[in-house]
């Protein structure tokens, strides 16, 4: 029973986790269909500007992290408008091959700037400690990343399924030059979806720092597990996306807790069943 | 004589949508049926559900005398069918040549054949080019097919399901982006097919139809409207309702 | 103002290598009507995707309403008032028919909506149906549908007719028509249907190899079954 | 040009454990750098070739290529027992005598005779410890260990060890290598009734994340204490923050030992590489390189495997970690075992040498 | 007979000028292969273990680009098969003969086997789900050798199997000479082999699905099988390159399981060109040699170079530079 309890919440609290990291993803890859295999690097870069400004310019938590976030967007941006845009309608071999060079170039900047230490994000006193839950006590940094993961979610899919730019986001990925040629000003789509996919890329990075701790390697580290959130989720859907983190949450902790000896077979198990079920992702659309 | 191609009763529904409702038609030899109909009227997805692209909910579809409901595609085009695609399905980066070279190892069945280079097979090679001459699209031999027009990619369509051969071929509007004048000579030389050929053909171009056809079929909302001759279904005020107009 | 609502001026475009638009040159005046045809690979779809901006030009010039547009993105020329059917549809696969409808708006959405389904009620049928879940038929209509909401000046038409039922077709070209008379809309439309083209238009171009080289009296034209005959290679009726 | 000593040094320089291949580098260079920039008189060039991670064939090609391109005379380095093992084979043949730094299983130095080992074994530091822990009175540990070779090799020590002091192990729990969120861990160990958790983890962030969660969830203010070996490894010592103050650890170095070998040590390892960090990995290179030197005397140079072994197998020093000595029959160091707490001096965390266990040998060996 | 005409059939005759595509002699590419192979090793002797190795990696590779370049399934999952054909190598030399030829061939099925296995599964998938699916069977069998600890030796390993000589007569030397002569000749043999089958209907029908699956299904081609043909084909490549590995280094990691090798791989297809085959080989021997001497000059630094190689490649593909250096050098278009 007790373990049973845990098993929820702490599976809860890691697939919020996994979630706030790979949103990032489920926008760029996912909604733009951009393999965007530098998700992890622009994660980093946000974790690592957060750590900068809480630990050496001393700045409080809830204006660096902010701020973390607004700067990897802009990186993103810059990227996007520069070099990225003529990706788009390349084979997606390529694509594969440029991000994957751009995360080998950002973890080599990374290593030769700050070297190859564990980054940490400087945490406020609220969230260091942890809070009791009467039979057990659980980090509260946690809770913020439930409450942030529940919030983008929310934020995105409305934005996405809604209003007009998700109207645009679409037609844009689907036929870019008819979309153009309805009035769509489709590169300020692509590049502004791209930016946000990027500073998404490093709120994740930020809020999942205590969990997933940053390194230069983290750009690469974490890329099959949020691919296979992604994945699962369902190409597109943000939705599906947090679905497929707290699904695979669940089962990642609940093998902690049974079987931990048999690694992540159980991960990777479930991956194969639930896409052998439903190949387009959890919330097929 | 048992007909070439049987619809028993067939159905298909997306969700909601009952897309074909319990359709029946012959095609015998030497047919060439026309189906018409309005615009979602189900005609594609009844050459998808025939040719088994598409599963039926339920009825059966036979093919030369046999129950073909359950087999595959492959199995399917083996008992003799063919079938082009309403928008463009090819393969954009191959070569022309070597697009129709594939119909037809397939349909000598070598295509499990792992060693032979494919320019080992001279008959063949000349078989491709001499059909790719007829459509005349000879000069274009070893062009990657995506660089053709719009109009020659239908071409090719058509050429494919010639090459292999068919006793039944479902043309899904062929005609489609093909200039008229081209058109109305193309349909001729079908008429120039084997006598044994049954021929099922949608087509909007109600000129063609009814030049090409000798029985009509018309679909509307899922469901067979009207059945008959050419000249039936033009003084058919139903049909002329629902889809011919004035 | 200039009375020409669009000037084309020797025009060089193609794709890799290979070059499709040679020196291609016509015009459209307000309000005109004006048909586009030639056989197969000539390059009328080139010729149409490079107004609008979807083919970049390698040499020439575009003049819409008077203004240079050539350097243009199409999406900024779509808001001059160019609108496109293309010929392959291009319905976007991940949005339903109504959110179709809804890409290119720059209207109120009510009004739009209802006139789109007023003219094609099938759509109405399918408004929450996803775009690639549409018959060929009905994606010509919300191709056509879509364009027309972003109320063109120009509506450049590449084979708009193209899997449409006759009733429907006739329903259609008499819309063309009637709207042509209410807003002065102008309108260049590729069609293999000749016959048909040629009677809905005032005055037609004939393409070959990238060039325009007939250029007459639509009604003229249909009947001059010698250039139709050289050109389209056409011998209807 | 014919008295230059060439020795290849092979490990991890990119990659996710590429600070070892860095601190490798500064132990061996600062070695030769406080020996006057020769060894015995020879000068020494030192070859680095790169494997990134656990990758026997790639690091069997770079190790042939040393030994038959470049000839050098000496191979060293190697985090990783399947490189160690990938190696193996070649300096047998070609008679390479061969120092590793840090690759800890077992069994390595029977594969070749020509291998050398100037690291620690886990059976080397946990068997001492476990027999501390049964001394102070514990009765029930848990065990967490990383999913490995070297984990199970440290779950298996302390077991038998335990065992033999009357102790019972209540849950061995292995943890996956890939984890990062060790909150579960966390609660099965408090909920093992255990009084302590025996733990191993690979270096680097699993080990802030181990601390981590063992902190967050309340198992040190439980009273579980906490032993360890190389978790609060110097390199990212300061990143735990006060979570690590009170760790116990034993281990067979720690860069505050209070020796005048170890302060000649940390001074020249800063003279050569300001970043670098005084630990197990450098010290193992340090020493490592000082095996090196003594082959090099005692051959005078010459390439002779057989003769440097020799002098090799009986080598005894004051090495920074205390006095250590070389066993002739394994080729393992034996050395100190020391048990640490890690404490706040000067406003740096450091591994304070709270009790010496006395010299250890390779207890894993025929396991 | 079929007889449509559309044009007039004397235009299409005169116009027969108009040659068709034709496919290169199978053995050109592969005989091109040995002889740079050859001129390789006799001019680098010292460097025998680095060429050894790139004709390793360039055989897995090119069984890669079966699958991605050819069938046109992406997978990172490929080295699965690779770790499959090196352990089932590695385990026949321990414990049954240490003889090469039969440990390949035992390596090779391995690898076919598994493909066959996991292929009857992953074919049923296409696209991203193909993709992934492919990682977590690759992860599977990731595990399971993990936890087999008693065959594979865990992460420690698989060692203490030695080869014995080559057709009883040539055994491997301390510098490699036999070691490279042996995998570069079975690299030559695959090569050949794989040249063969894509130039053959099998390959072009293969080719066509991978371009369009509707397509071939509507001209009777049963997609499936052929799929699965190709891919077991793929696997048996792979797996002989994996069993050349275990011979030639004695022994066998869980890195030539691992996700990284996959996708290291698939870096070096895409760098060299997928589908072409030679690509495979040139983006194996580009890689492998950058990755040598970037970090033998400098082992710290050496993303930075093929990062920022594969930037370049993609940004002016290797065919548009030549094309630009042609123009620029005044030769003939
Ligand atoms: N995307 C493309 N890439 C390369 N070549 C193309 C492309 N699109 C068209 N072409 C080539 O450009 C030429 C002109 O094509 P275009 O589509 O403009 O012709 P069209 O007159 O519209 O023909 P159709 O009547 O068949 O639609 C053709 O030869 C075609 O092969
Ligand atoms: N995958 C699908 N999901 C839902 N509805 C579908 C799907 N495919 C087709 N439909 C619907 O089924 C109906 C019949 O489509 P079908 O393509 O068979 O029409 P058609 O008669 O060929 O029309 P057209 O003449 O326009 O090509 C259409 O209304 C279409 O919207
Ligand atoms: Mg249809
Ligand atoms: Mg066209």
């Amino acid at each position: 029973m007790n373990t049973l309890s845990n098993i929820l919440i702490d599976g809860l609290a890691y697939g919020m986790v996994l979630f706030v990291i790979a949103v990032g993803l489920s926008v760029t890859l996912g909604l733009m269909r951009f393999v965007n295999l530098s998700h992890g690097a622009f994660a980093m870069v946000g974790g690592y500007c957060a750590a900068l400004l809480t630990r050496e310019l001393q700045w409080s938590f809830w204006l660096a992290v902010p701020l973390a976030v607004l700067a990897t967007g802009c990186l993103g941006a810059v990227l996007e408008a520069t070099v990225l845009r003529h990706l788009y309608q390349r084979k997606e071999l390529d694509q594969v091959l440029f991000t994957i060079g751009l995360t080998f170039v950002l973890i080599a900047t990374t290593n030769a700037l700050a070297g190859p230490q564990v980054q940490m994000v400087q945490l406020p006193p609220s969230l260091a400690g942890s809070i009791d839950l009467g039979f057990r006590t659980m980090p509260a940094q946690r809770l913020l990343v439930i409450a942030v993961g529940v919030a983008v979610a929310l934020a995105a899919a409305l934005t996405v399924t809604r209003t007009r730019f998700g109207i645009w986001l679409r037609a844009t990925v689907d036929h870019p030059g008819t979309a153009s040629s309805l009035g769509i000003p489709i590169r300020t789509v692509q590049c502004l979806t791209f930016a946000a996919g990027a500073a998404l890329a490093g709120l994740g990075g930020v809020l999942g720092a205590e969990v997933m701790p940053l390194e230069p390697y983290y750009a690469l580290k974490y890329l099959v597990l949020v691919l296979v959130v992604v994945a699962v989720g369902g190409m597109g859907s943000i939705a599906g996306s947090l679905c497929a983190a707290i699904l695979l949450g669940l089962i990642e902790t609940a093998s902690k807790y049974l079987a931990s000896d048999w690694g992540s077979l159980f991960f990777f198990a479930a991956m194969a069943i639930v896409l052998a079920w439903r190949p387009n992702g959890l919330l097929k659309r | 004589m048992s007909p070439l191609l049987q619809l028993r009763q067939v159905d298909k529904r997306y969700g909601g949508l009952h897309v074909t409702r319990q359709v029946s038609f012959r095609l015998d030899a030497g047919d060439r049926l026309a189906l018409i109909g309005p615009n979602g009227a189900g005609k594609t997805t009844l050459v998808h559900q025939i040719s088994g692209v598409v599963p039926s909910d339920s009825g059966e579809v036979w093919l030369r005398g046999e129950n073909v409901t359950r087999l595959p595609q492959a199995r399917r085009v083996r008992h003799g069918l063919a079938r082009t695609f309403q928008i463009t399905t090819l393969a954009p980066h191959l070569p022309v040549q070597r697009q129709i070279e594939m119909a037809l190892f397939e349909r000598e069945g070598l295509s499990a054949s792992a060693w032979r280079s494919v320019d080992s097979y001279p008959a063949l090679t000349a078989e491709a080019q001499e059909l790719l001459g007829r459509f005349g699209l000879r000069a274009h031999a070893a062009t990657a097919t995506e660089d053709l027009a719009y109009g020659e990619q239908r071409l090719i369509e058509m050429a494919l399901a010639m090459a292999l051969r068919p006793k039944v071929l479902l043309l899904d509007e062929p005609m489609a982006g093909v200039p008229k004048g081209d058109g109305a000579r193309l349909l001729s030389a079908l008429d120039a097919l084997p006598k044994d050929l049954g021929v099922l053909i949608i087509e909007h171009d109600m000129d063609l139809v009814f030049r090409f056809a000798n029985r009509i079929v018309v679909l509307c909302e899922g469901a067979v409207l009207a059945e008959g001759s050419p000249d039936d279904i033009r003084r058919d005020p139903r049909v002329r309702a629902a889809y011919l107009g004035n | 103002m200039s009375a020409l609502m669009l000037e084309v001026k020797s025009v060089q475009a193609g794709y890799g290598p290979m070059t499709v638009l040679d020196g291609l040159s016509f015009q459209v005046a307000r309000g005109e009507r004006l048909a586009m045809i030639g056989r197969n690979g000539v390059g009328k779809t080139t010729a149409l995707r490079a107004v609008m901006g979807v083919v970049p030009l390698r040499g020439g010039s575009i003049l819409f309403a008077g203004e240079d547009v050539s350097r243009l993105s199409a999406h900024q020329r779509a808001e001059r008032g160019l609108g496109l059917v293309p010929q392959t549809r291009d319905v976007f696969p991940s949005l339903t028919v109504e959110e179709n409808l809804l890409a290119g708006l720059k209207r109120r959405p009510k009004a739009a909506l209802s006139e789109a389904y007023d003219l094609f009620p099938r759509l109405a049928e399918r408004r929450h149906n996803g775009g690639n879940q549409l018959s060929g038929g009905e994606q010509q209509m919300l191709s056509v549908a879509r364009a027309l909401l972003g109320q063109p000046r120009l509506l450049l038409m590449d084979e708009p007719l193209e899997g449409l039922a006759p009733l429907i077709r006739q329903e259609l070209l008499a819309a063309f028509r009637h709207m042509g008379q209410q807003t002065g809309i102008s309108v260049v439309i590729v069609e293999q249907q000749v016959d048909e083209a040629l009677a809905y238009a005032g005055r037609a171009v004939i393409l070959d190899h990238g060039a325009v080289v007939h250029e007459d009296d639509a009604a003229k034209l249909a009947k001059d079954t010698d250039t139709l005959e050289r050109w389209v290679g056409m011998a209807v009726h | 040009q014919d008295s230059t000593v060439k020795i290849g040094i092979i490990g991890p320089f990119s990659g996710p454990f590429a600070h070892y291949g860095t601190l490798f580098k500064a132990g061996a260079e600062a070695y030769v750098a406080s020996q006057g920039g020769k060894l015995a008189g020879k000068s020494v060039e030192l070859i680095y070739r790169d494997t990134g991670g656990p990758n026997p064939a790639q690091t069997k090609v770079m190790a042939q290529e040393l030994i038959v391109k470049n000839k050098v005379d000496y191979l060293g380095g190697f985090v990783f027992t399947p490189n160690a093992m990938a190696v193996a084979p070649l300096i047998q043949q070609s008679r390479t005598p061969t120092v590793i730094f840090n690759a800890a299983t077992s069994s390595i130095t029977e594969k070749s005779e020509y291998f050398i080992r100037t690291s620690y074994t886990l059976w080397q530091v946990t068997v001492p410890l476990a027999q501390w822990a049964a001394k102070q009175g514990m009765q029930k540990v848990v065990t967490a260990v990383t999913d490995y070779g070297p984990g199970i090799d440290a779950e298996a020590a302390f077991k038998s060890e335990f065992a033999k002091h009357g102790g019972v192990v209540v849950e061995s729990i292995r943890m996956p290598i890939a984890t990062t969120d060790f909150g579960p861990f966390a609660q099965r160990i408090r909920a093992s009734g255990a009084q302590a958790v025996y733990t191993f983890l690979p270096g680097g962030p699993p080990n802030l994340g181990f601390v981590k969660a063992y902190n967050e969830n309340g198992l040190a203010r439980a009273g579980i204490q906490f032993l360890g070996t190389a978790e609060t490894d110097e390199f990212d010592l300061q990143k735990f923050g006060d979570s690590a103050l009170g760790l116990t650890t034993a281990f067979h170095y720690s860069g505050a030992h209070d020796s005048p070998q170890n302060k000649a040590f940390v001074a020249a390892l800063r003279k050569q590489d300001p970043a670098a960090v005084a630990n197990y990995a450098s010290v193992g290179a340090w020493d490592g390189m000082y095996v090196i030197h003594k082959m090099i005397e005692a051959t005078g140079g010459a390439r002779d495997g057989a003769k440097a072994l020799a002098a090799a197998r009986e080598l005894q020093w004051e090495s920074p970690r205390g006095p250590v000595r070389i066993d002739g029959k394994s080729r393992h160091i034996t050395q100190n075992v020391y048990l640490r707490k890690v404490e706040k001096q000067g406003g740096a965390l450091v591994n304070t040498e709270t009790l010496s266990f006395g010299p250890q040998v390779d207890f894993g060996l025929g396991q | 007979m079929n007889t449509i005409s559309l044009t007039e059939p004397a235009a299409a005759t005169a116009g027969a000028a108009a040659a068709g595509p034709r496919c290169a002699p199978a053995w050109r590419a592969p005989a091109l292969t040995l002889a740079l192979g050859l001129a390789a090793c006799a001019g680098m002797p010292d460097q025998l273990g680095l060429l050894t190795r790139i004709f390793i990696v360039g055989l897995f590779v090119l069984s890669l680009d079966l699958v991605v370049g050819i069938a046109g399934l992406a997978t990172l999952g490929h080295a699965a098969m690779f770790g499959m054909g090196a352990y089932a190598a590695g385990v026949f030399a321990l414990r049954v003969a240490p003889d090469p030829l039969v440990g390949l061939g035992v390596g090779l099925l391995a690898g076919a086997l598994l493909a066959g296995l996991s292929g009857a599964f992953l074919l049923r998938y296409q696209g991203f789900t193909f993709l992934m699916l492919t990682v977590a069977v690759s992860q599977l069998v990731l595990s399971a050798a993990h936890k087999a600890r008693a065959w594979t030796g865990g992460d420690d390993g698989l060692s203490g199997f030695s080869m014995g000589p080559l057709l009883g007569r040539f055994a491997f030397d301390l510098e490699g000479r036999v070691a490279a002569c042996y995998t570069l000749g079975v690299l030559v043999l695959g090569f050949y082999a794989a040249r063969r089958l894509v130039d053959s209907p099998f390959g072009l029908a293969v080719r066509g699905i991978h371009e369009s699956r509707a397509r071939m299904a509507a001209l009777g081609t049963p997609v499936y099988r052929r799929l699965l043909g190709i891919y077991t084909a793929a696997g048996a490549l792979a797996g002989a390159a994996g069993a050349l590995s275990a011979q030639t280094t004695a022994v066998v990691g869980l890195d030539s399981l691992s996700f990284a090798l996959s996708a290291e791989a698939l870096v070096m297809l895409i760098l060299g060109g997928a589908g072409r085959l030679t690509g495979a080989l040139i983006g194996a021997a580009v890689f492998l040699v950058l990755h040598h001497t970037a970090s033998s000059i400098n082992p710290y630094h050496w993303l930075f170079i093929v990062g920022g190689l594969l930037m370049l490649v993609v940004l002016v593909p290797p065919a548009k530079a030549t094309a630009w250096l042609r123009a620029r050098l005044g030769g003939a278009p």
